[in-house]
């Protein structure tokens, strides 16, 4: 019981830490593509931390629309945006003319 | 007769009429137009009708799905609900009846439904005492503007509703983690049974920071005023109108029932800093309409510096409550009505000119007096010059800042005064003249004229009706002057 | 420290994060994501702490308001990145144009 | 700005460490509202806890948040049509085929998660968030709406699930009853009508904002 909690407890410990790692990479990363990836990822793990936290029913929704369909959504937007698996660096991001 | 009409929940009408409204104008568009007007009317005298009920009964209660708080979600209506209502419902008839005349049939087509939606949202927002219920409602208020402001397209209102729509997320989001930490911290959402569990604890104090920045930063307070400028001046007018005269509202309400239900009573520091970036809202504002030089810009920064004078209102409420607060009344319905007939009268310049730099204002004052005359009109009440709606709050408030002996806050509203006689003239002095470039005029349609003259006569007026309106205010005692509680 | 507070840190984390990000990246798109984060940082706040307490189920109430807001999140991702494309298409470029005159 | 990174980035810290420690300051035990839930869950006409706060005792939440999803795409259309997404290659024959067995499975699924959300995880916004996949999929084979459901009848599959609950909720008025106030005999049937609707106009909108336009539009350019 007592190694089982344990097991329990470094798995969300893992899982917490996992969150905050990807979702930093996802906003750090200098590729678009990638970082929407690693945001979908982001997705499916913090479904995992729902299920964890007995939230099935959230999971459901975060795996589903969270991840799913906003992950669908944002690859869309890269695409519209002339942004490709292969290129994934945006065109030039430099500062705007007033 | 008048039995039944007491009976009817005039409330929820006032939810499920544009709602309803907003959804047939989506399916039918060949009749929008038709269905707009009506649907506006309706909401007119249902806010009528819910303050000829909230007169003769008190507070108006409805316990959503029949549960009531904590569990379920309550609907409640006092004098202070009522005053937000009955603004939004005159601001709203006068956008209804200004947006068919300003909008091509294609746009108007794609602005009734998201406008009703607005609206219905707007009233949800009023009628709500649960927090989370506010978070959804704050979110349809803040999505259905954003998508308003981008309506006709164009560079401007477009990078202006991108960062219009960023701030007000930012906003919401520190907001919910506000209701996040109460929930978990009181267990309940209902702003009624919070205000009685509330105790000073390091979970309040961080719920008041997260849910008071988020709301200022969506009212754009000084200096979180940073996106309101291109947003409101880069909009269609008449949704100009909405957001200055009624969205900024709906944020700053929320903050003011979570300040006299929760956090009064928690902290007066705060009061202070609320009172100094308000008096900095006023000079910042002021001073920089004056520099604008295109008459919806500077409508805009002076919706930042009008927005300052409600937080002047904070640090004189404990000492001075009712005539504090009854300023702050006076300053939300004349703000909204002389605003909103500004943007109208901004956008019929525009519309008039092609244009609406100040300096090339050609013979204005001869071709379309009643624009003219609106802008005036709803100038001397955001000057405060008597008689007006901003007269009687401006001077209840520095009535309250003169008994308490804050010199500075009267110097703050004396100088906000001036600076606003400043921008006004700055723009009626060149309605007058021959323009170096003349141009043939554009015909204005007169609804887009009698409009803003409606909302501008309406901000005169309620300097008139000082008794009803503070009768009706203190329906159900919206800030505590009998003792705590609502 | 027990479980449901080691997620409910971790989402003070990730809003604190995604503030951030929100901040100081100039693309739309990832000012997009930062908000996405935030979000999901409040969610787990939400929900971790509706566990607190053990054995018992949690408290469904805010697994309800997270539903919610997960669905009033996609419902606001699908229109920022509309208006980005449209940002984009008007100004060559999907960030916001430099400081505002102000 | 790199001058104020740091700066930013510690204003950040002790942001988070202040949450942290309120956060932390709470009491170990939960007091929400779960008695109060699992106390009238016999009235609520489900079994599952999460469904009756949905759209039951919080349903006027959830009613409200299917008019920001709505509010969404009419948003998204009012903007006009977007850029046309460039598609890298042909969908090749094997997204043609996994697309064919994938859609009906997807169906299947978002039918399940329906009728199961009354006493078990699950319900209307996962469900319809599955038919919304379904409905991505095969726009990413290259189908698109037939003209003539392009129309009204796509508009009023996007309204039906508001709609319907606006219904719903306003049934008891007349009555006298409060707003969403059903009858606990009725409500189990009440609450699966709803969300039937709601489901299947989920899932169109969030395929319809994956699209992008309004359908009807003429091409944008």
């Amino acid at each position: 019981m007592e190694g089982m909690t344990w097991l329990g407890w470094s798995f969300d410990a893992f899982v917490g830490a996992g969150l905050l790692w990807l979702a930093w990479r996802a906003l750090a990363s200098p590729d678009l593509f990638k970082a929407v990836v690693l945001f979908v990822a982001f997705g499916l793990l913090l479904a995992l931390a729902w299920v964890r936290l007995e939230a099935p029913d959230v999971a459901l929704a975060e795996a589903a629309i969270g991840a799913g369909l906003t992950g669908a959504l944002l690859i869309a937007a890269l695409t519209r945006l002339g942004i490709s698996m292969a290129s994934g660096r945006h065109r030039n991001n430099n500062k705007e003319e007033l | 007769m008048q039995a039944i009409l007491s009976e009817l929940p005039w409330g929820l009408f006032l939810i499920l009429i544009p709602l309803i409204g907003g959804i047939a104008c989506f399916l039918l568009p060949v009749v929008a137009r038709r269905l707009g007007l009506l649907t506006a009317s309706l909401v007119l005298s249902a806010a009528v009708g819910l303050g000829w009920q909230l007169s003769s009964r008190g507070v108006y209660h409805h316990a959503v799905g029949g549960w009531g708080a904590p569990l379920g979600i309550d609907l409640y209506a006092d004098g202070l609900s009522l005053l937000m209502l009955v603004m939004t419902a005159l601001v709203g008839f006068g956008v209804s009846l200004y947006a068919t005349g300003y909008f091509k049939p294609g746009h108007l087509v794609r602005f009734w439904p998201l406008w009703l939606l607005l609206l219905g949202a707007l009233n949800a927002l009023f009628l709500s005492a649960d927090l989370f219920n506010l978070y959804v409602t704050l979110e349809l208020v803040g999505l259905s503007a954003v998508a308003l402001t981008a309506l006709q397209g164009g560079r401007d209102a477009l990078t202006g509703a991108m960062r219009y729509l960023l701030a007000t997320l930012l906003g919401s989001l520190a907001y919910l983690l506000g209701v996040a930490l109460l929930y978990h911290g009181f267990g309940t959402v209902d702003l009624v049974l919070l205000s009685e569990r509330v105790v000073p604890s390091p979970v309040v104090w961080a719920a008041l920071g997260l849910m008071s920045a988020g709301l200022i930063l969506k009212t754009a307070l000084f200096p979180l005023h940073f996106w309101l400028p291109p947003a409101h001046a880069s909009a269609p007018a008449p949704v100009s109108a909405v957001l200055s005269a009624l969205v900024v509202k709906a944020s700053f309400y929320i903050l003011l029932r979570l300040w006299l239900a929760i956090f009064s009573d928690i902290s007066g520091d705060v009061a202070g800093l609320f009172g100094l970036l308000g008096a900095g809202a006023v000079l910042w504002g002021s001073l920089q309409a004056l520099r604008q030089t295109r008459v919806k810009l500077l409508v805009a920064y002076s919706t930042v510096a009008q927005i300052g004078y409600l937080f002047l209102v904070y640090p004189l409420a404990p000492g001075m409550g009712i005539t504090a607060w009854s300023a702050m009344a006076y300053l939300l319905i004349s703000h909204a009505l002389a605003k909103a007939a500004m943007f109208m009268a901004a956008g019929n310049l525009m519309q008039f000119g092609g244009h609406d730099r100040i300096a090339d204002l050609d013979r204005v004052v001869q071709r379309l007096p009643l624009t003219a005359g609106a802008f005036a009109l709803a100038g001397v009440s955001i000057m405060g010059l008597p008689p007006s709606g901003g007269f009687n709050g401006k001077w209840l408030l520095l009535q309250a800042a003169l008994a308490q002996g804050r010199w500075d806050l009267v110097g703050v509203i004396f100088l906000g005064g001036v600076l606003a006689a400043g921008y006004v003239f700055k723009v009626l002095g060149n309605t007058f003249t021959q323009a170096p470039r003349t141009h043939e005029p554009i015909s204005v349609p007169a609804r887009m004229q009698w409009a803003a003259v409606l909302l501008a006569a309406g901000a005169i007026l309620i300097g008139f009706l000082s008794s009803p309106l503070m009768a009706l205010l203190e329906v159900g005692d919206p800030f505590n002057i009998n003792g705590k509680g609502p | 420290m027990s479980v449901p507070f080691l997620y409910a840190l971790v989402g003070i984390g990730l809003f604190c994060l995604g503030f951030h990000g929100l901040i100081v990246y100039d693309h739309l798109l990832r000012k997009i994501l930062a908000i996405n984060i935030m979000g999901s940082g409040v969610f787990l706040v939400l929900v971790a702490l509706a566990k607190r307490g053990g054995e018992a189920a949690p408290d469904p109430v805010p697994h309800a308001m997270v539903i919610t807001g997960i669905v009033v999140a996609v419902s606001a991702t699908a229109l920022a990145l509309g208006l980005m494309l449209k940002v984009q298409a008007a100004t060559g470029h999907a960030v916001l144009p430099g400081k505002s005159r102000d | 700005m790199a001058g104020y990174a740091w700066l930013l980035r510690l204003l950040l810290l002790l942001l988070a460490v202040g949450l942290g420690y309120a956060v932390l300051s709470l009491p170990d035990q939960a007091q929400g509202l779960q008695p109060d839930v699992l106390g009238k869950m016999d009235q609520s006409g489900v079994t599952h806890p999460v469904t009756a706060v949905l759209l039951n005792f919080r349903g006027y939440d959830t009613l409200l948040e299917m008019a920001v999803l709505l509010l969404a795409l009419l948003g998204i259309w009012s903007l006009g049509g977007l850029p046309e997404a460039r598609p890298e290659s042909e969908p090749g024959p094997v997204l043609g085929t996994l697309t064919q067995v994938l859609v009906p499975v997807l169906i299947v699924v978002a039918g399940y998660l329906l009728w199961t959300g009354a006493h078990a995880p699950g319900g209307a916004f996962q469900a319809g968030a599955v038919l919304g996949a379904a409905g991505v999929l095969l726009q990413l084979t290259g189908w698109r709406l037939p003209r003539r459901a392009a129309g009204h009848p796509l508009r009023i599959t996007l309204v039906a699930g508001v709609a319907v609950f606006l219904i719903v909720a306003a049934l008891p008025l007349p009555g006298g009853r409060q707003l969403l106030e059903y009858d606990p005999n009725y409500a189990g049937v009440l609450i699966l009508v709803v969300e039937a609707f709601a489901t299947v106009s989920i899932g169109v909108t969030l395929a319809a904002l994956f699209f992008g336009a309004d359908p009807t539009d003429k091409a944008p350019k």
